[in-house]
């Protein structure tokens, strides 16, 4: 790919990149929030027409007007925001648009046997291809997105942030999978934030910043990180945790006690003191979002919650008038507004905070938001954008953005890094320093074990609904939470 | 068929009654035109025949509104013609009582208003009401159909009523009729439901309705318009035990009578030619002539109609008037 | 599982189970109210005579609302079909080209709708809504608002009506026939499963290689094609093409398919939960007329078993659900 | 920009510049083909009467639509509350007691659907569905079909529609009164921006703290309090309640919502878009009226010219957008 621009009303997000991939590499594309990662490849994809800007593929110039062009071509991909048919099973949608069919009629039996197939060389085989898409978690969802990517003869395959729903033995799944291709002839580009992920299945790496490439084909292990992050972000940003300490801990502001929902996770007990982090890590589908959701009074569940020593209403009302907030892990799905502005989106769970008599001071609320979005680096900076125009990662502290607002007592953060580029990241986690510090109660899931250790005080170990260890974070290394996840020990 | 050109007389309006000098070109005269849609063939006759009323006339010119069944819209309409200035208005009204302000605006403005059909409750509304006389459909109705009863001696007939649309004054005061004359000869009405002027609402009440009695003697259908959608409904269900009367006179309903091998044996007129009528008085009101047949020197305030009963017998001198559904 | 009979298989699932208990109270009723009419063959009969114009327009909405649309021309297109199919002109055709007069005209008007939406892209409620008034606009300046009977030389068309085959009249099996393509259609071919991925997610079937556009178009081709064979069903019940004709359709067409349990919003659905869905309105029409209600107590009934029979679906959703 | 004041900023933004387009279209056409009766005071005034009642549901319409959910029944429960204000019971209390009588029902009428729609959980085209066909029973019972005159001792209500001040009859205050308070709610306040949440995406709109059953029954009480405010002015205009009011204006009001650019999936519209859509419609009307064209034709013209300015506003957007 050269020169290839890409304007839209008011932002020009592209703005003359170059990529060249080749045959049998992983190439990694990497750049900051915003960057123009998602957009380039979804020019390669057929979903955006380039402005300007020629594709060569193995020689020749091509022109994929259209996803199904670039199908045609020979390249699949797999996009940040999951692209699946909620009301279709898992089969249907790997097989959407090349239906085993003949003459129009579809041959189902044929294309759940080789949906099982794809499944099990992802390391899926408990995922049915009968059973309809809309009722998988997350996670398992991303696992079809790829699963259609692979039942494809692909050429080239196409990743945007394929991780960031997945933990960590799906990231070695998924990598072992590449490798296989790769083995192949096939070609990969990779998007990911997770530079560690970058430096293992990497063969060469393209930077984009603001729309230019600002590096190509840097070698993917050799490259020093700080350089890496310094071609991104134009600085030098520590990808550190904050330091621990430093705080007090206050009373205790959230008790769970025996907190149950049959088939997801059982007789769950834990408190969160003032100005305290809890972090909670598990597989993926350990039924950590769920209770979330459930101390968040989103989801029915037996037991005790109590929010300062009193047994708060159920119910989210009840729970946000008594200062709870929870940033979902979902953000499509469940936190945004897509057609409202940043700044709509940011305020919506505050509402009262900006309002007399049911009459919004609108003045305030932007001003607020303004500084918000500074304050997190939301860009572009201008929050009466409507928030579909945003990348993913700023779409993501958006989210986060909406509970910093009207003194939380606690809040309950699913995945808050999800596609958060490194140098935003540390960022963010200081500001949850910082909550923390003011005395807010946080409890954290995230499926990246360093970043629960870093961040946390204390740590819930889950496996399969239940918690079966819990301690100080200082006391455990990445290894052993893993191993307690994987083989449930509770050493 | 209904396909055929139309029908002389509603393209060319009834003969009058000798008129003497009146229809010679008079003072010129704008007449207002508001009517329902014309999404019927009762209601299209009606409109059909004021135009070709109206166009026989040198020294009229018609103005008429766009049809419409939302009583909020002919307001507008006829605020429209007020604002125009015509010379006289005629107006069928979706509903007298609801039209009745605008009538009297109308009134009150200069404009004599030829109310026609659909009766404004308020006299000053209106300058002169022609109309239909529909609790006379329903008595001549139920006489026919008694008679043939009696004569057959039935006892406890099932008589059946398939009336138009419900919430019109003009189908309430019909079943009133229907069921007075009944009461003459003893009978009630055993059944009855409402369609909605449509071929197709009378077919699907009528099919339903055969269903709920499998034994009929006599059937009145309130409109040959839906009549279509009756009689199909009976040839589908193969039922031919009794007798059926028509309302309106259109001319298939005309053409079924005169078969003489249809169930359909006579239809009471509710005829559109109140239109053409209506037209008349409004340009001689507006010339200030009278009927030159009456020996007032004005036009009268009210004329009703007459509902025949239109039978085997004497079908062959209204086919002329019958009007196409 | 999967090898019984399909059709038993989708009325006996779950999710109809509310449907088919609404259905089930209905006819209680009616043979309890009226043993002695009730569940005669012949009422039967003319209940699904009754049903089955309506029953083909909603085998196509159904589609149309699984694709993320909506058609309200429904009933105006059937009455333009049914009026260009018994102008004089066609007419001296004969039968078999006055059918296929009504079926192209209904794809055609299906064909405009659609390339209004998804070429032209119109919200489907507005584009049809436009369809619906220039249709019987249309319709009545064809047939200067007259009825336009059927002839005799052409009543071949109207023996679907009269003419039965095992004592059922052809317009049923026509009606049956219609459904149970449709049921293919939508469960057994690429056509179908596209169709519920151009509804549930438009993004993404376009990112998959469906072209949306064109599939959309064919869905309103699609819906239009059932208008004009609606329109053959009704020239046959009515003996006449008039252009007033499917009066308010599209709502009863829309409701039917909704209760049935379709998503307004597109992606899910059955064919067989709108025809359920459109029998127990038909049925709670025929109990009212068979036990002589008038119109009024009607409406009033009407809205609250409406109301009733969605709460008995709802609440078995909810059973199912987790 | 921020500066200037609001309404006529809306009216100028970008989104709303086909809808003006079209109208000024319409009005050149007006001043064309009747210069002499079009441009006069009366008509105009003439063209706002016509426009007020349904403009008044319009307001709560799109209050609705945009909060996610449709309302089928308005002309309906209009009916309802003209024909419960009218009974001779209410009337013996006065025209005030008569009024808000009218708003009570309508609102009574709007608690309920919303009630069966966010706490019974049944679709909102089901529900209101059910809602237009048990009102209009309802009405057509309580008034045993008749319509009822407004008495003379009452008459203050029919003043409403002849009063005039500064040569505008009182009953065009009340709607842009109406207009100008739903614009306000909308835009300046919590209960408008959870509207927008709560159409957009209701699952984010509960997990940021928004009660969105509650605020799902509010909305349409909102709709049904407009349709009893627009219930008193069909009254004042027709000096009657009849339960045949306001039949199909579900349509014209939705139409409206929609050709004003307010998505019918929710989260996304405007007031002063849906006004000027109704407009449009008026305004069509009016130049038919005017022009006194009497077939067929303008039902063929509406629908043609319903396309073209749906067209042009999309030209618009598309400009605008990626
Ligand atoms: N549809 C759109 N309309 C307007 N602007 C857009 C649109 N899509 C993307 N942008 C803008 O283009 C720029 C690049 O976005 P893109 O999604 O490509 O970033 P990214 O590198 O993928 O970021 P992330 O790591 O957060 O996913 C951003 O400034 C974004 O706001
Ligand atoms: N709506 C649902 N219906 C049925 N099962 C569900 C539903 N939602 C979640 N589950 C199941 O509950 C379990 C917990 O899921 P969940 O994805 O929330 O776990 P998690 O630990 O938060 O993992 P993740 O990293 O994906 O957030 C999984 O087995 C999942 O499949
Ligand atoms: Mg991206
Ligand atoms: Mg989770």
């Amino acid at each position: 790919m050269q020169g290839i621009v890409k304007q839209f009303p008011g932002v020009r997000a592209l703005d003359g990149v170059d990529l060249d991939v080749r045959a049998g590499e992983v190439h990694c594309l990497l750049g900051q929030n915003g960057a123009g990662k998602s957009t380039l490849i979804k020019v390669l994809a057929g979903a955006h027409q380039p402005d300007e800007g020629t594709i060569l593929f193995e020689g020749k110039e091509v022109r994929p007007t259209s996803p199904i062009d670039a199908i045609r071509l020979g390249f699949a991909t797999i996009y940040q925001e999951l692209d699946l048919v909620d009301g279709l099973s898992v089969a249907e949608n790997i097989f959407l648009g090349h239906e085993h069919a003949r003459f129009g009629f579809t041959n189902r039996a044929a294309a759940n046997r080789a949906a099982s197939e794809v499944l099990a060389r992802l390391g899926h085989p408990e995922i049915r291809p009968s059973t309809e898409v809309g009722r998988l978690s997350p996670a398992a969802k991303q696992v079809v997105s790829m699963a259609r990517a692979l039942s494809r003869e692909a050429r080239l395959i196409i990743m945007d942030e394929p991780s960031a729903a997945l933990a960590h033995d799906e990231v070695a799944n998924l990598f072992r999978i590449i490798r296989e291709l790769t083995a192949q002839g096939v070609a990969v580009v990779y998007i990911s934030h997770r530079l560690e992920e970058i430096r293992e299945i990497g063969d060469r790496v393209t930077v984009l910043k603001d729309g230019r490439t600002v590096a190509v084909g840097l070698a993917a292990r050799d490259t020093p990180t700080s350089r890496i992050v310094s071609l991104m972000t134009g600085r030098n940003v520590e990808y550190v945790f904050p330091p621990r300490g430093g705080r007090e801990l206050g009373d205790e502001v959230l008790r769970v006690e025996n907190l149950s929902a049959r088939g997801v996770f059982s007789d769950v007990s834990f408190s969160v003191r003032a100005g305290e982090i809890v972090g909670l890590a598990g597989l993926v589908g350990s039924g950590r979002s769920e209770i979330l959701e459930a101390v968040y009074g989103a989801r029915p569940a037996s037991g005790r919650v109590l929010l300062s020593g009193k047994q708060v209403r159920r119910g989210v009302v009840g729970t946000v008038r008594h200062g709870m907030g929870l940033a979902p892990e979902e953000r499509k799905a469940q936190a945004l507004l897509l057609d409202q502005s940043v700044t709509a989106n940011i305020t919506l769970g505050t509402l009262p905070e900006f309002s007399k008599f049911g009459w919004l001071d609108r003045k305030r609320e932007r001003a607020e938001a303004r500084r918000l979005s500074e304050a997190l680096d939301i860009r572009p900076p201008d929050p009466e954008r409507p928030i579909r125009t945003l990348s993913g990662g700023n779409q993501q502290k958006a989210v986060l953005a909406r509970w910093l607002l009207g003194g939380r007592r606690l809040l309950l953060l699913d995945e808050p890094t999800r596609g958060v580029d490194v140098g935003a990241r540390a960022e963010l986690y200081a500001v949850i320093h910082d909550l923390a510090k003011q005395g807010i109660g946080v409890l954290l899931v995230s499926s990246e074990v360093p970043e629960v250790l870093g961040l946390a005080d204390r740590v819930l170990v889950l496996r399969e609904g239940r918690v079966i260890h819990e301690g100080d974070a200082a006391g455990l290394d990445e290894h052993r939470v893993l191993d307690m996840i994987m083989n449930g020990k509770a050493a | 068929t209904s396909n055929e050109p139309a029908a002389a007389p509603t393209s060319a309006a009834p003969a009058p009654a000798a008129t003497g000098g009146n229809d010679q070109p008079g003072e010129r005269v704008v007449i207002g035109f508001s009517a329902p849609a014309a999404d019927h063939g009762w209601i299209a006759a009606i409109a059909k025949n004021a135009q070709a009323t109206a166009e026989q006339y040198s020294d009229v010119e018609f103005r008429p509104v766009e049809p419409t069944n939302d009583i909020n819209q002919q307001i507008s309409a006829v605020e429209s013609l007020i604002a125009a200035k015509v010379n006289v208005l005629v107006i069928l009204p979706n509903d007298g009582q609801q039209l009745n302000q605008v009538a009297l605006q109308a009134t009150e403005a200069g404009i004599p208003v030829v109310n026609l059909d659909r009766v404004f409750p308020d006299k000053l509304a209106y300058r002169t009401w022609i109309g239909g006389d529909n609790y006379g459909m329903g008595v001549a109705a139920g006489h026919f159909i008694g008679r043939q009863l009696q004569s057959k001696n039935v006892s406890n007939p099932v008589i059946v009523e398939i009336q138009g649309i419900a919430t019109l004054p003009l189908t309430q005061e019909r079943s009133q009729g229907f069921e007075d004359a009944l009461k003459e000869y003893n009978f009630t009405v055993t059944a009855k439901q409402d369609a909605q002027f449509t071929v197709e609402t009378g077919n699907e009440v009528a099919s339903s309705l055969l269903q709920a009695h499998s034994k009929i003697d006599a059937l009145w259908n309130h409109d040959d318009d839906q009549g279509v959608g009756v009689l199909a409904a009976i040839n589908e269900a193969g039922r031919n035990e009794f007798i059926m009367v028509g309302g309106a006179g259109s001319a298939n309903a005309m053409r079924e009578i005169q078969s003489g091998n249809s169930v359909l044996q006579a239809t009471v007129t509710y005829s559109p030619t109140m239109a053409s009528s209506a037209i008349k008085l409004a340009r001689l009101i507006a010339q200030g002539k009278g009927m030159s047949d009456l020996v007032e020197r004005q036009v009268p305030q009210s004329i009703t109609l007459a509902s025949e009963t239109i039978t085997r017998e004497n079908v062959a001198n209204y086919m002329s008037l019958g009007f196409e559904s | 599982m999967r090898g019984t009979v399909p059709v038993l298989r989708g009325v006996g699932e779950m999710r109809h189970l509310g449907l088919v208990a609404a259905l089930a109270i209905l006819v209680v009723v009616g043979l309890v109210t009226r043993p002695d009419n009730f569940a005669t063959a012949s009422n039967l009969i003319s209940i699904l005579s009754l049903a089955a114009t309506i029953g083909v327009i909603t085998v196509g909405a159904t589609f149309v609302i699984i694709g993320g649309g909506i058609d309200l021309s429904v009933g105006a297109v059937m009455a333009l079909a049914s009026v260009w199919a018994t102008t004089l002109a066609t007419q001296s055709y004969g039968p078999v080209v006055m059918a296929i007069c009504a079926i192209l005209v209904g794809t055609g008007a299906g064909l405009v709708n659609g390339w209004l939406i998804a070429y032209g892209r119109l919200v489907p409620f507005i584009a049809t809504l436009a369809m619906l008034v220039a249709a019987r606009g249309l319709a009545q300046r064809m047939s200067d608002r007259r009825t336009q009977l059927i002839q005799a030389e052409n009543s071949a068309i109207v023996d679907l009506s009269t003419s039965r085959v095992l004592g059922i009249p052809l317009l049923v099996y026509i009606f049956a026939l219609v459904v149970v393509l449709g049921w293919i259609l939508l469960n057994r071919t690429t056509f179908g499963r596209r169709t519920y991925a151009v509804g549930g997610n438009p993004e993404a079937a376009r990112l998959a290689g469906i072209d949306v556009r064109r599939h959309t178009m064919l869905l309103y081709a699609l819906s239009g094609m059932c208008c004009g064979i609606a329109a053959i069903l009704i020239m046959a019940r009515t003996t006449t093409g008039s252009s007033t004709h499917g009066d308010l359709y599209e709502l009863d067409a829309i409701a039917a398919v909704i209760i049935g349990g379709t998503l307004l919003t597109g992606g899910r659905g059955t064919i067989i939960g709108s025809i359920l869905g459109l029998l127990i309105f038909t049925l709670i029409t025929n109990l009212f007329i068979l036990n002589g209600l008038n119109t009024s107590d009607q409406l009033i009934a009407k809205g609250l078993i409406i109301v009733v029979a969605v709460l008995l679906q709802r609440r078995n959703l909810k059973e199912r659900a987790p």
